[in-house]
């Protein structure tokens, strides 16, 4: 009687184009457990959540919720079978506030039929609150920093009382702390009879918080088993099949001459007086939580935002950068976080994608050369392992963490002296993570000074020679890449320390 | 006192500057509409005067009501150029019914019927044929017109009933009727896009149309309301037009009016793409027409010249409250 | 003048008729305003009424701009239409194509407008001029030499243009005479009513309105009719619309209109008829008078039935 | 000889049959072009007359080599309105600079100053000043009309060198000049929209545009080329348009000539919003409405309904090429 899962998805199989993404895939999960569905980028994994939810139809197999049939024909008739989704890409409508896009499609109205906005603030501020969040929740989503709008978007599964979440990477943007408020929630929500589907790339939190989990392996399903009989590196075996090591990187290149030099940079609001330098081959991290104004600082550096003050010295030249051209031509590249606003054109073809900041590369005569921007594609395909049937379909079509190596690729073909890189491996699997890591330190040793920012300490952790820490728009630290960890890093992002240089 | 007036400064209520600021930022066209006013006023002491202040008033209500619709529309990320060309077709047919029938009732209703009806025809392409609004509506426009001349003849038909004219041509205190009609109409707008959760998803459609989906609203049937709304709202505009002169033309009424209520709902600040915008900002972009035609036959603007202070003015009001 | 056609057209001729019938190939702006919607209707109903007399068959086209009006000639002469009806949208634009008409040999009736050179058969034309000539000298007549004048004039073309300075060729001569104010109603009666309600503020003092329009006209009397001003002696149209005529009957503020019927393309419909069963024309040039109609003769001209 | 055959096959040129499902959903325009030739074949016999046929080419060249323009300010997610008007404008001027110097040069080069120093304006306004194209080109086509009114009194002007006129109604082999044009214009275009990385930041501006900016693209730059070029085939319209009436109306030259452009670049499939969309499309859109025109003429539609007919036939098309 009871051993009948919540939901049961049988045989499910689903192509695009032609092309199978999912082959007879059956996945059950029980009521109240925390289910990781796992896999490498374009496994298939929100492929089946999107069948799950609605979203698309398979082509064939079924869904039972407590051992009813049902059909998913549109994202609605999957809410009222109890089904929320946290999309992997966020979905927030920017133009409107954060209660009004909590309560968006299942809005409270008073008796008169009109909406009941006090009821619905009042609702925001308590469900934002589990989640560690005060924010005013009639300010427009647009002004939000993304990671309150990953959380507004995880508040609003909460908010429809479901039986069932999915969560696709819901963690991408979030800091340390707000995750772990998140699994703190989770585990209240397992209690109480809720069902999780968790989808991430991040193994630490899948150990931390599942209690089962699925790997998909190229459409198909690997394996099904509980958590504790399988330890992490077993998992990463069964995903990418082979072990991947966890340790830091080795640097034993010399470093080169001064690349880039920052002083005293301000803008209002956004940061007050940095300094920092970058040498040729040295890799340097920075770190901090959410509105700590790292992006912002890049931003400006790279000429996309204008109003700052302080000097700019790349290759000791002092440099007036007043948009993103001439931080290219000054010899800068740029890898923008948030890949769908930020960095992906979905109507251009991934080739296209590929060249479309170094077309000069590509030129004969003021002519593109279509063939050259296949050649060079294809070497990037090899190299950075890239997963695409046929690199002319526009890039929407690819996988998330596809897509974001082909933007690596970009500013790799750029082929600039300073590499900034804003979470390079947002929604990246583990494997390829590892390939982005092994390609940033090929890129170190010939010579080319790499920025990375992160939200994730293991991540500049494992990679630089040299960490910064912000807090609230200034660097509050500094250190060796090898002579810290991830609990110093902490206090000094979340403002509980603040001190001076710690190198000298 | 001092205890009451801190009291108000929670978060959610700013001072008294950042208030100022916001009302700026979001409704500077307030702020060019005062400047015009001014000018106005300064350039000819007859601007004043009251009748023509009523005058004008009176000459925006029709525009006005057809422009409320159109900042439904273009918020939910679409436009709707039949609109002239539907005044004209439910003003012919609502004509001709009101002759028919002898009952100013059935005219009027007939007007708000035709109205809906081409409305929700366009919501239907929009929505269920995945057109784009921009060329479903300019077959509409194409269509509505063609049908009109067809019934008319290419004339213009005039009502037989008497009575019929006294829906535009009375007061209420010192206002027209149809000032009233257009005021009635933008509260009503206002409520519906601010108080009630289809104009909440109309805003979410225009802003992010996938994300509304994917809340699981569902986008088709509100794309055919705003559409239908339009519609019934230019039948009462036909209604007024039709009233005032008791007659109606099947050539030249409401040509071009598309283009006046467009500009004045991005004069009002409404984003081109949707999502973004406001009722308020719309009467006041309205205004800002009413009064520049207004100046222009008061100065005696050459007419040759007209289309250039126009065109100068718009743009320059547009410029002068961008803000972003 | 057509000497030198006859005999091409002749030839073509011949080819209509070999297969029995004939065509009258119709060319005319768009219905963008109350006259030229109702010049187009008699226009069809008058090719319709050959079509049932005489078995003549008639291809009607419209267009917008003059570049799409020689599209539609050249799509009539590509038909082998054996006679053209034209309105010119722009005469000189227009004049070009008269000739490519005329080079194919192919007989041309040109209505309203003419062309700057002697590729019409026959003109049929009503007298845009002599609207504003005639209306000058009822203004002179009327005021006594004195006046503030106001003008409502149409959309800028070359019929608004020339209606313009025919009435103040014959206004300027007048020390006394003034037109303090000349707005575009756009041929559209609602229009006129606003443009003219905005006049009366500026104005407080008008002796008489010029209109170049009758439905304009309808919207200007609307206004004054709201605004309750008793200044105004009169206002005068153009074209000759019922509801004009009406006012004129019924001693309104209308006091007189000038005729520039839309019926006149009835007449070069019919010319057409002829011409393309190969008969002279009788005249070459068909010039309908923009006679002065007032109380004492408008009941010779209103026709109840009328639908302009 | 088999041989070189299958060598066409490698992947990277897929198998017939989703050769054509390609086809189909890339260039669903072309089919309903051909759909649309059958028909009009079917209904009138004339329709396939060589010389029809070279008509509606001619008839098609002005438009046309304004909505290739169209098509790439709409690929970058912007619109103009006012081609008409800078038509009008481009070749009032250039007809006077042409009589004032004899010189025809003068004249050609005139119209494309004009046309493209209107264009710049509107490319400033959109990308500098930071208005809604929308908004920008609407005051544009207001301000251009009105200029060219004002020059030419509200009246025509014509050209008076002889050799002008040649411009338009000289043939090359069977075919008019300005055809000869359209098809210049059309190779040109295309190859700047899908070989010059011009065009590749078109498309990537109008799918994108912060993306395309965090690419070190110069947005502005590419903004103001692609208005600026617009406005430079307006004047290569422009001097067609003259050339062939040899006189250009200050009034209605020009007239809904932006309705037309911008109905052919939607029905050959481009996006409204921007970002995709074919030079080709546009071109077989640009050939339906001239044979749906060329058909109307030929069967004698009723002048009243020709709109309907019209309006029903381009939504037709539309709803039946969509594909997503
Ligand atoms: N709409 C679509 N059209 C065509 N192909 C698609 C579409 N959506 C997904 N795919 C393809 O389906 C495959 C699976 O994609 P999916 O997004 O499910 O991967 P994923 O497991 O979620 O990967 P990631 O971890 O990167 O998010 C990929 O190869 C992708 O290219
Ligand atoms: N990213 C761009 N955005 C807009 N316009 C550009 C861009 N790149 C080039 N152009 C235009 O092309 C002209 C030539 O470009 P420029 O010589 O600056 O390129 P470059 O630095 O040589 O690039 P590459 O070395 O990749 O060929 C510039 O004057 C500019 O007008
Ligand atoms: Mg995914
Ligand atoms: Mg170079």
């Amino acid at each position: 009687m009871t051993s009948q899962p919540f939901v049961a998805m049988n045989q499910i199989e689903k192509s695009f184009n032609g092309v199978p993404v999912l082959k007879k895939v059956t996945l059950e999960v029980e009521k109240g457990e925390i289910h990781a569905l796992l896999g490498e980028n374009g496994a298939g994994k929100s492929t089946l959540m999107n069948i799950l939810g609605g979203v698309h139809q398979p082509d064939s197999g079924q869904i039972f919720i407590e051992g009813k049939q049902v059909t998913m024909a549109n994202p609605h008739i999957s809410q009222t079978h109890g089904i929320s989704f946290i999309h992997q890409e966020l979905n927030m409508v920017g133009d409107l506030k954060v209660y009004e896009n909590m309560f968006l499609g299942s809005e409270i109205r008073n008796k008169a039929g009109f909406l009941n906005v006090e009821e619905m603030c009042r609702q925001t501020r308590e469900i934002l609150a589990e989640l560690g969040v005060f924010l005013n929740p009639k300010e427009y989503v647009r002004n939000l920093a993304t990671s309150y709008k990953q959380l507004i978007e995880i508040s609003k599964a909460l908010l429809h009382k479901s039986q069932l979440i999915i969560m696709d990477e819901p963690t991408t943007s979030l800091a340390e702390h707000e995750v772990g408020r998140l699994f703190e929630l989770m585990r209240n929500l397992k209690k109480s009879g809720v069902s999780i589907i968790y989808i991430s790339h991040k193994l630490k939190e899948i150990q931390a918080v599942c209690d089962r989990y699925t790997v998909l392996r190229d459409g198909q399903l690997v394996k099904t088993d509980d958590m504790q009989s399988g330890n992490l590196e077993e998992i990463t075996k069964l995903m990418v099949g082979k072990a991947i090591s966890q340790e830091r990187f080795v640097h034993e290149h010399e470093f080169g001459e001064m690349a880039l030099e920052v002083e005293r940079l301000s803008s209002p609001g956004l940061f007050k007086d940095i300094d920092f330098t970058v040498r040729k081959g040295q890799i340097v991290g920075f770190t901090g939580l959410a509105g700590d104004g790292r992006t912002e600082l890049f931003e400006s550096l790279f000429g996309y935002r204008k109003k700052y003050t302080g000097t700019i010295k790349v290759k000791g030249k002092a440099m007036k950068i007043t948009h993103p051209r001439t931080a290219l031509q000054a010899g800068m590249g740029y890898v923008p976080k948030d890949r769908k606003e930020n960095a992906i054109i979905k109507d251009l073809s991934v080739v296209h994608n590929m060249s479309l900041s170094s077309m000069g590369n590509f030129e004969r005569w003021g002519f593109i050369q279509d063939k050259r921007e296949l050649e060079k594609f294809s070497n990037y395909e090899k190299t950075l392992n890239i997963k695409v049937a046929n690199p002319r379909i526009t890039i929407d079509k690819l996988s998330g963490g596809n897509q974001q190596k082909v933007i690596i690729a970009k500013w790799l073909e750029a082929d600039t002296d300073i590499l900034i890189f804003d979470n390079p491996t947002q929604g990246i699997d583990v494997g390829a993570k590892q390939e982005i890591y092994q390609e940033i330190l090929e890129l170190a040793k010939l010579g080319k000074a790499i920025i990375i920012l992160s939200s994730e300490a293991p991540e500049v952790l494992r990679i630089c020679h040299v960490i910064n820490v912000m807090y609230h728009g200034e660097i509050t630290a500094r250190f060796m890449g090898d002579e810290t960890n991830e609990e110093e890093i902490m206090h000094y992002a979340t403002g509980a320390k603040r001190e001076g240089e710690h190198i000298g | 006192m001092d205890n009451i007036n801190t009291k108000e400064y929670s978060p959610e209520s700013p001072s008294m500057k950042s208030r100022l600021s916001w009302l700026w930022s979001e409704y500077s066209v307030i702020i060019a509409f005062i400047i015009i006013f001014i000018a106005a006023s300064v350039m000819n002491p007859r601007f004043l005067d009251i009748n023509n202040q009523l005058n004008i008033l009176m000459q925006v209500s029709i525009i006005g009501i057809i422009a409320l619709g159109m900042t439904v529309v273009m918020l939910s990320g679409g436009i709707d150029l039949s609109v002239g060309s539907v005044l004209a077709l439910a003003g012919v047919i609502s004509v001709l019914a009101l002759n028919a029938s002898g009952s100013i009732l059935i005219g009027v209703f007939t007007a708000l019927l035709v109205g809906a009806f081409a409305g929700f025809l366009n919501g239907l392409m929009v929505a269920k044929g995945r057109i784009a609004s921009f060329i479903a509506t300019l077959g509409m426009m194409a269509a509505a017109r063609s049908i009109a001349l067809y019934i008319a003849e290419g004339g213009s038909v005039s009502g037989e009933v008497s009575g019929f004219t006294a829906i535009a041509n009375n007061n209420v205190w010192i206002f027209d009727l149809p000032v009233l009609i257009f005021f009635a109409m933008a509260v009503l707008i206002y409520i519906v896009m601010h108080k009630t959760r289809f104009g909440r998803y109309v805003y979410a459609l225009g802003s992010n149309e996938k994300a509304a989906m994917l809340s699981a609203i569902r986008v088709d049937r509100i794309k055919i309301g705003v559409y239908t709304l339009i519609g019934t709202l230019v039948g009462v505009a036909a209604v007024i037009e039709t009233s005032r002169l008791n007659s109606i033309s099947s050539s030249s009424s409401g040509a071009q009016y598309e283009l006046d209520a467009i500009a004045a709902v991005i004069i009002g600040g409404t984003r081109m793409t949707g999502g973004r915008g406001k009722i308020i900002g719309t009467i006041f972009g309205i205004l800002i027409l009413g009064i520049l035609n207004n100046m222009m036959n008061l100065m005696n603007v050459s007419p040759h010249l007209q289309g250039f202070v126009k065109g100068l003015i718009i743009i320059i009001a547009v410029v002068f409250q961008k803000r972003e | 003048a057509c000497g030198s056609t006859e005999n091409e057209s002749s030839g073509s001729t011949d080819e209509g008729s070999g297969d029995g019938d004939m065509t009258i190939g119709i060319s005319l702006p768009s219905a963008t305003h109350g006259w030229m919607g109702a010049l187009i209707d008699s226009a069809e109903k008058q090719a319709m009424e050959l079509k049932e007399s005489e078995g003549i068959d008639y291809v009607m086209t419209n267009a917008a701009d003059p570049n799409k009006q020689a599209n539609d000639v050249d799509d009539l002469i590509a038909q082998g239409v054996d006679v053209i009806v034209m309105l010119p949208i722009e005469s000189a634009a227009l004049t070009p194509v008269g000739q490519k008409i005329k080079d194919a040999g192919i007989p041309l009736v040109i209505v309203d407008r003419e062309l700057e050179n002697d590729a019409a058969t026959v003109v049929v034309k009503g007298d845009n001029e002599g609207i504003g000539v005639n209306a000058g000298k009822y203004f002179v007549e009327q005021l006594n030499g004195e006046g503030k004048i106001v003008e409502i004039t149409g959309p800028p073309s070359s019929v608004t243009e020339q209606r313009g300075s025919g009435f103040k060729e014959a206004v300027e001569g007048q020390e006394g005479m003034e037109i303090i104010a000349s707005q575009s109603g756009d041929f559209s009666t609602e229009k006129s009513l606003e443009v003219m309600q905005n006049i009366l503020q500026a104005n407080p003092e008008i002796d008489a309105v010029f209109t170049q329009d009758d439905g304009m006209a309808l919207g200007v009397m609307q206004a004054i009719k709201e605004a309750g001003r008793t200044d105004i002696q009169f206002v005068t149209g153009a074209g000759g619309a019922k509801g004009v005529f009406e006012d004129i009957q019924n001693d309104g503020l209308m006091k007189a209109t000038f005729l520039y019927s839309p019926t006149m393309v009835e007449d070069a419909v019919t010319i057409a008829g002829d011409l393309a069963q190969g008969e002279e024309p009788a005249e070459s040039m068909v010039v309908k008078e923009a006679t002065q109609v007032t109380k004492e003769n408008v009941d010779e001209y209103y026709d109840p039935e009328s639908k302009f």
